[in-house]
């Protein structure tokens, strides 16, 4: 069980997911029509680490980070 | 790396930054200062930051400012911010001029580009996400 | 443009110029201090300037700056400058931060190649022109 | 009659010249063996305006000013 939260505008809950990979968590968001729009545009973390590769592996407690397009200053 | 709530204390901050600076033998020190500007009918803007990102992508610059004998500083208002105050304040400090020119326009520009901080027009009272302005970080679409 | 004589009162000058610019609308807002640095045991700099050609030179870039929607100021000192304190601070202002950044290079470089302004060193009270760091400006030699 | 000036640490007073050109005034400074040194290095100012133009005519009370290499900051 991986933890999903939402930053910045998105503006939804976390949400608690069976997924063992990034591809199978993207599988499991891309289902909620609203997050999907989203998902195009957004960066994402694991545990509060960028990451990049897809085929990355998740493991129970992890904690994964939706970052929408970014302003800062 | 200093964040605030509410709009920040320039003065104070570039005053303190300096004189804590003015004896380590740097010849240059370059802040930036972002002033919020009055346009498209905004009040104020809002800012949300996901901090541990971000002092994650702050350490990784200060390493890389450390490494050409340079260091970074940067100061972020977290939530409203009126217009004609400022939201963000960064500097530059090397011993000679051209690392710190470089520096300060290369660490603004990846800021802009991968610091997880969210911007809103505040209009009325209300937020709305300025995702006009808004810019992908690397890496985005990674679970499209 | 301000010159003073000796070492640059820096918070005051910050300060002021910030505060003169708050509410011009400008989005990016970005000073470039010059501090002595302590080396080849000098307890000093010390400047001589023609200000009749600085002045001009000043007012080129602010035509340029201005027709970029921007703004220059500058202030350098006359005379001797101790180590560990400021002889010069440049800053430009503009709407957005890209010309400002910039702006800020172009305007410190060039500073640097064709401002009439002659540095020294001080040693045990001596002035001597600090010519290895020095740069023949545009035109040089034209009597050679 | 041009009033010829030396800026920053050439360390010489002013000189009255009889020179009708730029070229003339080169002749005349290059007899003197110090100044000369100064010359290659040096830009030029008539009534302070930076010249380019070696060509250029000088009328009397002109001002010529010598400029050695600069360093400010």
């Amino acid at each position: 069980m991986v933890t999903v939260e939402f930053l910045g505008p998105i503006g939804r809950d976390n949400m608690e997911v069976e997924a063992d990979s990034l591809e199978m968590l993207s599988k499991i968001l891309s289902k909620d029509e609203e997050i999907a729009k989203w998902l195009p545009k957004c960066a994402v973390a694991v545990n509060d680490t960028m990451v990049s590769d897809k085929n990355m592996k998740l493991k129970d407690g992890d904690k994964v980070s939706i970052l929408p397009p970014v302003c800062g200053g | 790396m200093e964040l605030y709530n509410g709009h920040l204390p320039v003065e104070e901050i570039l005053n303190r930054w300096l004189s804590e600076e003015m004896d380590s033998n740097f010849g240059a020190f370059i802040p930036f200062v972002g002033i919020i500007r009055e346009e498209g009918g905004i009040e104020a803007l809002s800012f949300d930051i996901y901090e541990p990102i971000l002092q994650k992508w702050f350490n990784q610059w200060q390493t890389k400012a450390n490494d050409m004998g340079a260091k970074l500083r940067m100061a972020h208002s977290i939530g409203d911010v009126p217009v004609h105050t400022s939201s963000y304040i960064s500097a530059v400090m090397s011993p000679k001029r051209k690392v710190a020119l470089r520096l300060i326009n290369d660490f603004v520009e990846d800021f802009k580009a991968n610091a997880p901080i969210w911007k809103y027009d505040v209009i009325d009272g209300k937020r709305v996400y300025a995702e006009d302005r808004s810019t992908p970080m690397d890496g985005a679409g990674i679970l499209a």
